[in-house]
This record gives structure tokens, C-alpha cells and sequence, in this order.
């Protein structure tokens, strides 16, 4: 198959789905204007209406309860915030209602909905435009928290968590809508993965997701030219979590490098090495380490972001840090990082 | 609507009342351990559901929905079994008074977070849209939930949308114990609100079964001739506390020409007023039959099983595909 | 209002114009990384604040703030400099166009989130009423705010305190892309939303300098002697696109004659066609020293040095007691 | 002094902290009405009037906006919610202003305001009247979270609160209002308290706040029967988090139980132990043991919520783990647990 980007794979997924269940809808600020979502939801309207597809009110709170009460009455629900930020009006729909109707409904009414929060990072994001708040959803029992990285498992796992019949948070990173990758073709939605396997090796674990895994990723090439092998987990799911294979890895490496693209405290990243510390006492040869956002809101501006969003040198730092030896960064590694609040070299902002 | 229709809303009305005595009387014992919050006095505003509506029209409601759950004919055993967190409740015990369901018959939920079932109603009615059904959605909530922004946003969606919903507020002019006054400006209609927010809205007596059954036949009418939504704010008075099974009147915190008046007023009341005798004894008999019925169905609530521990952990998502 | 006053509104319309077309200039050099929403073509209802208020009164305001601070004659440098995210801006970068404070100058913030900002300055006004102070507060939103639940509690708060409290709706008639009339209902106002919600309500041309001087400056007086809250729904346009510097009007959301009947109205346009000609060469001469003042400017923001990176760790929490 | 109950503990803080500050107001849904906030603001609105002490329209989140927009005029706010989980509908205040306002205006304006969230068990309070989300807040930087766990610290910890000038969210336990105690007097407000140490030993490390600490305080009293001593530290604030005591004391113990009133999944819990695991791989000597609400939403019945939320029982079961051995219960003590949803025993509901 041809390589697409990573936003045209999340389009192929919308398609195919709005195809294969006549009852979905897919709605948002901004799903049918003419940037449609950064092109994610381009042609879309055209092909499947207005009534399918459709633009709305700037009435986050409503239209995530809308969207419920359409999912109780049997229909598929793909709804866009084009920042995560913005959703944090429709908590108590998320939290109150959609997490709970089944379960009060003791499996009566479901609510298959799917929320599409897209998290922002550099150009000025600054603090309302650039919160990736995972773990504040993933917290929640009743929720699922998904994120891909890459057009692949993007495509998959957007298809999954549509036709999936629980609430899901399906967290899409803006700096990687112009990844570009191979896709599988698919015959049928399957289950939620929970994670998958990146690379493997003895020396170090390295548990990731979103963005990060790209990161992680960058670091493995330099790891390798250094002789580094690392097992490299990119977890898809973070609620429901299945840690077994994390576990399996840091019995086998004896060393955890986490990251995170939120902020570290009460995180997912920390819910990892707690889970992995209390399954058996001993199974860190070396303490453990996180990568995240700093506990601070995102600055905005270009020089205070510097080194606040992590990137690929966090993980080549920490790795020295838990290998207890020096690794050689290529310099024209470094040189990429200098344009480090864009996500391509010809990106002009502003979102 | 025939003589037969009439005399079922009038039973539904007097059903509803009893149903809830009974709950008041019953919850004392401490057996029903889940917040109530009880309608009578409100009665009137569900009492002609049951024939109104089929099956397939849809209620959704708040924290107060006892009244509509009964007065749409839902399962009225499964719902006394849930007060008493029975294993035979719909919902198994995990829901209680403040989470109603019957899926059969139509009521798909109520809600104790103050306003948030407004938007689920309106979803519902955006999918019977799109999928051209024409049942109606009917969306209960106080006056106090007219105060959260969700129920504007509601609305607004509902208007451009041409949906097939009917929002009914039921103004008692109380949120718990804080009166109309503390939370709106003076004489401000709450129907005048909606009417601007482009719904068609009718402000109309609560208490006398007569006008609201008019006025819900004919808003009903309206919606499925027009596919627009409608509001109607329907005045009317809680007899008992906000939650729980007591008056609370010691606590003076309406005024005693305010109860007064409403007590005059009681549904009940109104249409003992204008029915003839022979109806009268009709529903006389009715009275003696649902009182024995609920007594039955009351006492084997209380000897029935309670779930085991383990439903707890069960019917977190749904893995079924 | 005397000549001197009248003039230095006028001044001020080319002030805010001029701004933000140097920015729309200077952005596309990639020197000001954060996103900008501009106000040109909205500006004539923001001018006339300089002159009518006091420094004490505040404004806030949402994410098309510029014309409000520098209406409202805030600090110039300041403000160009945060933009270019430098140490000498007022949140040495760490704020950008989206939040712009000058708390000196009574600007008590703006904010990205839509209609966010709204509940601050009712809060703000709830101060100002019971610590006796008799400031006005001005909050800025556009149409698409009044359709977040927020815009509805925060007025009913408003009305039922009588707070001295300016709502100012900038309506635009689109949200980013997206018309009005996919939004809301069609032909609805609404100023008629707020004045049901029992707010004094106008809506005016919100591009004829003299209209909102003479709205603005009644407004206050109302607001002034009456102690109650009024809303003012402008209508207006804006020229480039809804973030960025550029024109968009190749992407045909906004439809030939909208644009054309708009262009014509101009609110700098509008004046010109009014002022005699002394004006005229006064304003002249006004807009020659303000372009110096104005390169000046950015000369210095781009020169100036960025903020250390440690800054971006300093003032999470406020730890002075 | 004389013993007081925690509500009046309460009561006296708010007084104290309107008397003290003129500016300050307090307000929220209940606060003058006649049950007056389960008694925490009786007297309050006559002795301050009715523009300082009020009672509010349902409006939670424009509410929440108000009290900031005040709070940036110099103004102090208290703002309760009589369940926390009616404060979801102001999360876009809270996390996107409140949190952010004097990071952003980089210092110039405060935001002083403290959120009473009061959270509810047992009596059939469900899924929406329970949820005790503590590690939701406390997973944003910026806001500050702390909780009280008997009279003395209520009052204290509210007053020092309240004196902050940062966005503070005060976590209530309903089950707490009728405990007893003596308070100590204050002079001037201090500065909010990260920790206190309710009692010592070198066998085992328990971390709890809120209810889990009179929970922790019950199965101490049985621990040390069995001749068992803890080192117990009862976490006043959770955000900011200093963990530097748990981590002194679990090197002396290689012990830690940490007790949650919220969902264990990414928690403080796991916060917790993660950060003592990334302190040294090896002061566990035992593998760490955490107690929390279930990962699932409340179910209302009695027969169901029955070992649902954790309480001292728990704690012993768990000590009994780490320490490998066996720990005598009381009969009286599993008595008192049989009427599990009443927070004492002549208590009938409903709230
Ligand atoms: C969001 C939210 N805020 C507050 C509450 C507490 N509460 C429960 S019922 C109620 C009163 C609502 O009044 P109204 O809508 O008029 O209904 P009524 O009780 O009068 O039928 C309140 C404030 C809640 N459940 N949810
Ligand atoms: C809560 C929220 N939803 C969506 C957005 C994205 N957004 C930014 S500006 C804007 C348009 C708002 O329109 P309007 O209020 O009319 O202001 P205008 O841009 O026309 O001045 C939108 C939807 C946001 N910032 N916040
Ligand atoms: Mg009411
Ligand atoms: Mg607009």
C-alpha cells in the first residue's frame, strides 16, 4: 500500500467507518470548514452529509451530552475538539454521564462515542492551547484513553475505538498529523490494542506513547549506532492498562525509562513504575526514570519552551543516566531540535 | 381522547400520588438507603404520559423522576425493587432512586447531576432526526436547572436543529431551599428565555390535570406536525422536603400564603373538584386495588435478595461487539 | 464630550488599525511565534474606551483583545514586545496575544478559551459592588461566546446583583469559519437573549465611530446611575482571516456581497467620509508620527533579548503572604 | 480548649477568616440555606451579611469564573460545593484560569480563592454523589489540593487555605463533619502544612489523607495490640506534594502502605510509590501495597458498596501481608463495620 500521512490515515479511518455504520455521525468546531480539522475530516460532509457530518455551536458541554444521548440510542458518535483544552468544558458529560451509563444501567445503554482531543505543542501555544491531560481522563473508570503514533496505528485504532461500544478518548497529537507511513488495510474493526511492541533488546525498557513514541524512536537510532538495545513499548491504551508485557521487559532489562506527554505528577508515567515496583520488590536494577511536561503551565514563548516539551535528548540523557555511560549524539541530531516549537521545517503557524 | 383515556390519566395521576405516599411512608424504615426526592405535588405534569406517549417516545429526567417514570406506565415493581437495592431492581442495585432506567418502555435515564440529562435528550432526538423516526423525546427538569449553561446550549442546538423534543420544566420555584428570587432576577419568565433562544414556548398551570393534558397533547401535536421543539414551563409546588421523606415546612423556609395557596391547589385536589360521581367511585376502586397491589409489591421488595458483592464489578464497559 | 476628546477618539481608530496592520506585516517574518487574532475591521468599537474610561475602570477580554488594550491605552511596547515573546514583555513571553494583561491600566486579562473570560469580569464587577467602588467593568466576547452555557449564567449573576457591568458582543457574524446560521436560529438577536434574561439590552452599528461613541458613552451613564448591567451587541466585520495575518477570502466562507457591503463599511472609511478637513490633516500628521512611533517599536522588540529559558519556572504559585 | 465537632471546626475557620479579611466572601448552593452546609456555615450570612455569605444560582462554572475574576481584584473566596462531583462543570475555570492566571500574567494577578468539594459515601450516594477525585486536581500545576482529616487541621488547614493566594482546592470528607476534637488557637494564618505525623515506628510505613487517616488511626490502634508500630503521616497537601518524611521513614521501616480515598488508577497513590521506587531502587524491603476506591464508578446499594470503599480492615489485611503474619481483629471492631454506609450510628440519611 501506499504511504499516506498520518492525517489522511485518520480521514481513511472516519470514512471507512462513517461507511460501515450508516448510524454514525461525526461532529465538531470546525469538522466540515475549509481546513477540515487539519484535513482530517476533509471531503467527509461532502460525501456523507450534513446531517452525518457537521459543524456546531461553540457549546462543548451540550454537544459531548448530545453526542451521548445519540449513543444510547444505538448510533456511532465521532466528536473533534480541535484542542484538548477546550473539552474541559464537557467534563461532567464525560465523567458523570458517559463513564457511568452503563454501569448504572447495569449494561442496559452504552454509550459508543468516540472523542478526537487534539493536543497542541510549540508556535505560542502556550498554556490554554498545548495541555495533553491524559492522565486526567485516564483516571476515570468508565473511560477508555487511547492515542496513536504514527498513520498505522492511528488508522487502526481510530476504526477500533469507533466500533468500540464505550466512551473513548482518543488522543491525536498535532505534531503528528504529517508523519507519513504505510497503512493495513483493514476487513474488520478489531478489539483496542493495548500496546505494541517497537523495537527489542536487553539493555534498557522504554514505555511511551503519542508523540513520545516518535521521540523514543529517534533516541532508539542513536541508542543502536552506540550498541544500545532497547525493548520499546508504545502503549496504545492507558485505560484499560495491561502492564504484563512492561513487566515481562523490565524483568528481562532491569532498567524503566517512562514518558510522558503530560505532566509527570499523578501520571500515568508514575501509575507504570508504581504498578512495576509493587509486583515484586526487586525487579529495578537501577531506579527508574520519567520523562514529562514540567509541573508548570506551557509558556508561551519560543525560548522558555526550550526544554519543556521532552523530546529525543531527554531520552538519550536518561538512558546515560541509567546505562551509567556516555552516548554520542550525532550533531545533525542536534541540529534539528534548534527549531524545537514546529513540528516540520517548513511549518508557519500559527496552529 | 375517549372517556377510557381520560379515566387512565386520572388513575395515572392518583398512582403516582399513592405510589409515592407509600415510598414516603416506607423509606422511614430505613430500608430504601438512596437519596429520594419525591413529587408530590407535581404530579399533574406526568399523570397523562402513560397515554400521551408510546412505548417509543423517550423520557429523560433529573433528580426529581419518580412522577415520570411511573406516569409513563414503566415497570413499576423493577423501580420499587431498585429503591430497595434488590438484586431483582432494574438496574441490580447499582442505580437507586437517583438513576431510573426501563429501557422497554422508553425512559432512557435520569440523572442527580442538575441539568445534564437536558443534552442527552437532545441527542436522542437528533438520532430519531437523522434516522427518520418520529417519536418524540420528552426532557423533564426543575427550574433550578434552567440556571446551568448546558440547558441554553441545549436548547440553541435543539432550535437549529428542528428536533422532535419537548422540554418541560416544572417550575416549584424552589432549588432546594432557595426560592426563584435568590437566583433570578424578579418576574423574569423562564418560558420568555426559550422564546428567545428561537423555541416556541408556553408557560401554563402544572397543578389541573385538564390543562396539562391539553397542553402536552397539543405541544405533542405541534411537534410532530412542525418537527420543531417545544418548551412548556409548567408552574406547580413540592409538598414534601427537597429529599427525603418529611415535610419540612418547621423550617419556614417558603411562606405560609405560598402553602396555602398550593395546598388549595393540589392536583388531587383540583380534579376530585370537577370529576362527576360515577368517576368517583371509579376511581375509588381504583384506589382500594393499587393500594393492595403496592402493599404486595412493597413487602416483597423487602424480602427479596439483595445483589451480591460481586455485581459491583461487573458492567464497567461493554466488550460486546 | 469636547473636540480635544472627539479627536483623540479618532486617533485612537487609527491607532489600533495601524497596529495591528504592522503586526499583520511584521508576522509573516516569523518573529512573533504565537497565534494573533487580529481586530482590523473591528476597531471602531473598541476606540472610543481610551477616552471614555478611567484607568480604573477594567476591561476584559477574549482572544481578539488587541483593539481592547489598545483602546483601552494600554501599555503600547509592552504589548508589541510580549508578542515577540520577549524578557520586556508584560509576562516576559510567557503570555503572547492570547492573554494579555496590563493591570495598571485596568486590562485584567484575556483569554483563548472561548467565553472564559465572561464570569471573571462579573466576579470583577461583583467586587467593585461590595467594596463600594464605583468602577465600571467592560467584558469583550464575540457572537460565537454567547452560544457557551457560561455567557447565560454569568449574565443571570449579572442581573439578579445588579452589577455595573458592560457586556459588549462583538458579532461578527462568524466563529472562525462557521456563519451564524449554522450556529444559531435564524433572524434571532441576541440582544433579545440577554434582555430576556432580564438585561438591558441594545444592538447598534458597530462601525461607525460616532454610533459607539454615543452607545458606549450612554451605556455608561445607565450603568452608572442605574447600578445594572447592560449588554450592547455590535454588529461588525473582520477583514483578515480569523487567526493569522492574512486575507482568506479565497476560501469563499463568506460570501462576494457580504464582503463588499462590509468593505464600504469600513469603520475608518465611515470617519473619513464625516470630519472636516482640519481633522483630516490633523489625523495626518497623527498617523505620520504614530508609523515612527510604531517602527520604533518593533525595531526595539525584535532587537531585545529573549528571556532566559528559567524564567518559564518562576510564578506557579504566588507564595508572598 | 473545649472538644468541638469537625463542622464547627469549619464554621469557626470561615469565621475567623471573614472577620480577618473584609474583602473576603464565601458563597456556593446551600450556604445560607437552613441546613447550612451540613452545619459548616451556620450563622454566617446574619453575622457577615448577605453580599459576603450567599447563597447562588445552579451555576457552577460561571460561579467558579466569578470567584476568580474576584480573587483577581484582591478579593478572597471561599466557594463550596456540597458534592464534588457538581465542580466537574467548572473544570474549564479551574484548570484553564484559576491554575494558570499568575503563571501567565507572570505575577501580577493572584488568584486567592479555595474550593470546598465536599465528597459523599455510603447511603446509596451512587456513582455521581461520591467520587472523591482528588488525583484529578491534583495532576494540574497550579492549583493546590489539599485535605483535612479531623478538627484541628480542618481549621487550620482551611484558615491557611483560605490566607493562600493561590487557587486551592479543600477536600471535605462528609464522613469527617461529626468527628470530635480540641483545636488549637491561631494567632495568624500559616503557611499550609504539607504533612503531619500521627504516629511512630520502625515496622511499617502507612501514607493516607482525608478519611483514610482515621481509618489509618482504627487499624493503628489494633496494630499496635499486636504489638505492630507504624510510622503514620497523614498528607495535609497532595499538590504541591513533599514527600521528603515518606521517604525518610520508609528507609527506616522498607514498608509502605499508602491508603486513598480516590480510584487508585493513576493516583497519588501510585504517585506515591512511585516516587519513593525513583528515590533508590532498594528501600523497599517489601513490595509496596496501595488502598483505594475500586477502578470502578460507586454502585448505590448497601449489599454492594459493602467492601467497595477501603477502610481499616483493609489496612490491617494489608499489614498482615507485608509483614507475613497474623493480625488480630477484635470482634467489636468488625462490628462497628457492619453498617458500613452510615458514617455513625444514628445517622438516616439521605445526604
Ligand atoms: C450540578 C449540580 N449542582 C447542584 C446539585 C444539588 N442539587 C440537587 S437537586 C437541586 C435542586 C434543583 O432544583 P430544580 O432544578 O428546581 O429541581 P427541583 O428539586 O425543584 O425539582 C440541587 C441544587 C446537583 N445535584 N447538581
Ligand atoms: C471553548 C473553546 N472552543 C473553541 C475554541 C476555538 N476558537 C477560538 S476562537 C473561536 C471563534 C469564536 O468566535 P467568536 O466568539 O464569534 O469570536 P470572533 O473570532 O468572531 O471574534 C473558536 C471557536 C476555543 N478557543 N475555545
Ligand atoms: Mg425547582
Ligand atoms: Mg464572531
Amino acid at each position: 500500500m501506499r504511504k499516506v500521512k498520518f492525517h489522511q490515515a485518520i480521514n481513511m479511518a472516519l470514512e471507512y467507518s462513517l461507511k460501515r455504520d450508516k448510524s454514525m455521525i461525526l461532529y465538531g468546531l470546525g469538522v466540515s470548514d475549509p481546513k477540515e480539522i487539519f484535513e482530517t475530516t476533509i471531503n467527509l460532509q461532502k460525501k456523507f452529509g450534513s446531517q452525518r457530518v457537521f459543524d456546531t455551536p461553540n457549546s462543548e458541554n451540550a454537544l459531548t451530552g448530545m453526542g451521548i444521548g445519540y449513543g444510547m440510542m444505538g448510533g456511532r458518535v465521532v466528536m473533534t475538539h480541535q484542542r484538548l483544552d477546550f473539552s474541559l468544558l464537557s467534563l461532567d458529560q464525560l465523567i458523570n454521564n458517559a463513564a457511568k451509563l452503563f454501569y448504572t444501567s447495569d449494561g442496559k445503554f452504552s454509550v459508543p462515542i468516540t472523542i478526537r482531543l487534539i493536543v497542541g505543542r510549540g508556535w505560542g501555544q502556550g498554556p490554554n492551547h498545548s495541555q495533553a491531560l491524559q492522565s486526567l481522563f485516564a483516571h476515570i473508570p468508565g473511560l477508555k484513553v487511547v492515542s496513536p503514533s504514527n498513520p498505522n496505528n492511528a488508522y487502526h485504532l481510530l476504526i477500533s475505538s469507533i466500533f468500540d461500544n464505550n466512551p473513548t478518548i482518543f488522543i491525536e497529537h498535532r505534531w503528528l498529523h504529517n508523519q507519513e507511513g504505510r497503512i493495513d488495510k483493514i476487513y474488520k474493526p478489531k478489539k483496542i490494542k493495548s500496546f505494541e511492541k517497537i523495537s527489542t533488546g536487553r539493555d534498557l525498557t522504554i514505555v511511551c506513547n503519542s508523540l513520545m513514541t516518535i521521540e523514543s524512536i529517534k533516541a532508539n537510532k542513536i541508542l543502536k549506532k552506540n550498541k544500545i538495545k532497547c525493548d520499546i513499548i508504545n502503549l496504545l491504551s492507558i485505560n484499560p492498562l495491561n502492564l504484563n508485557v512492561v513487566i515481562k521487559s523490565v524483568k528481562k532489562t532491569g532498567k524503566l525509562i517512562v514518558c510522558d506527554i503530560d505532566h509527570g505528577h499523578i501520571s500515568i508515567s508514575s501509575e507504570i513504575i508504581s504498578s512495576v515496583a509493587s509486583y515484586r520488590k526487586n525487579i529495578f536494577k537501577k531506579k527508574p526514570i520519567k520523562i514529562s511536561m514540567p509541573n508548570y503551565p506551557t509558556p508561551t514563548g519560543p525560548s522558555l519552551t526550550k526544554n519543556f516539551y521532552p523530546n529525543f535528548i531527554n531520552i538519550i540523557k536518561s538512558s546515560e543516566k541509567i546505562l551509567n555511560r556516555n552516548i554520542k549524539i550525532p550533531k545533525n541530531k542536534l541540529e534539528e531540535i534548534k527549531l524545537h516549537d514546529i513540528p516540520f521545517k517548513n511549518y508557519t503557524g500559527p496552529f | 381522547m375517549n372517556k377510557n383515556q381520560i379515566l387512565e390519566i386520572l388513575k395515572n395521576l392518583l398512582r403516582i400520588r399513592m405510589t409515592e405516599l407509600k415510598i414516603s411512608v416506607e423509606y422511614s424504615k430505613q430500608k430504601m438507603r438512596c437519596p429520594v426526592h419525591l413529587s408530590i405535588g407535581q404530579e399533574a405534569i406526568a399523570a397523562p404520559l402513560k397515554v400521551l406517549l408510546t412505548k417509543k417516545d423517550i423520557v429523560v429526567s433529573g433528580h426529581r423522576a419518580h412522577a415520570h417514570y411511573i406516569g409513563k406506565g414503566c415497570n413499576l415493581e423493577k423501580f420499587i425493587f431498585e429503591l430497595y437495592l434488590k438484586e431483582k431492581g432494574f438496574s441490580r442495585g447499582k442505580a437507586g432512586s437517583m438513576h431510573l432506567f426501563d429501557k422497554k418502555n422508553g425512559f432512557y435515564g435520569s440523572s442527580p447531576i442538575v441539568a445534564n440529562s437536558i443534552p442527552l435528550g437532545v441527542g436522542m432526538g437528533y438520532y430519531n432526526k437523522i434516522n427518520k423516526i418520529d417519536n418524540v423525546v420528552l426532557i423533564f427538569f426543575g427550574d433550578g436547572a434552567t440556571e446551568e449553561g448546558v440547558f441554553y446550549e441545549s436548547l440553541n442546538f435543539a432550535a437549529i436543529h428542528n428536533l422532535r423534543v419537548l422540554f418541560i420544566c416544572e417550575n416549584n420555584f424552589y432549588s432546594v431551599y432557595s426560592n426563584l428570587k435568590f437566583r433570578q432576577p424578579h418576574n423574569r419568565k423562564i418560558s420568555e428565555i426559550s422564546k428567545s433562544l428561537g423555541i416556541y414556548s408556553i408557560k401554563e398551570n402544572g397543578n389541573d390535570i385538564r390543562i396539562t393534558t391539553k397542553t402536552l397533547s397539543k405541544a405533542l401535536n405541534f411537534i410532530k406536525k412542525n418537527s420543531k421543539p417545544i418548551l412548556i414551563e409548567y408552574s406547580t409546588f413540592r409538598f414534601v422536603e427537597h429529599c427525603g421523606p418529611n415535610k419540612d415546612d418547621h423550617l419556614k423556609y417558603r411562606n405560609q400564603s405560598e402553602l396555602n395557596y398550593w395546598m388549595k391547589n393540589d392536583p388531587i385536589k383540583i380534579m376530585y373538584k370537577f370529576i362527576n360521581n360515577k368517576d368517583k367511585s371509579l376511581l375509588h376502586k381504583f384506589k382500594r386495588n393499587f393500594n393492595n397491589e403496592l402493599n404486595s409489591i412493597f413487602l416483597k421488595a423487602e424480602k427479596l435478595k439483595y445483589p451480591k458483592e460481586s455485581v459491583a464489578y461487573t458492567n464497567l464497559y461493554n466488550e460486546k461487539s
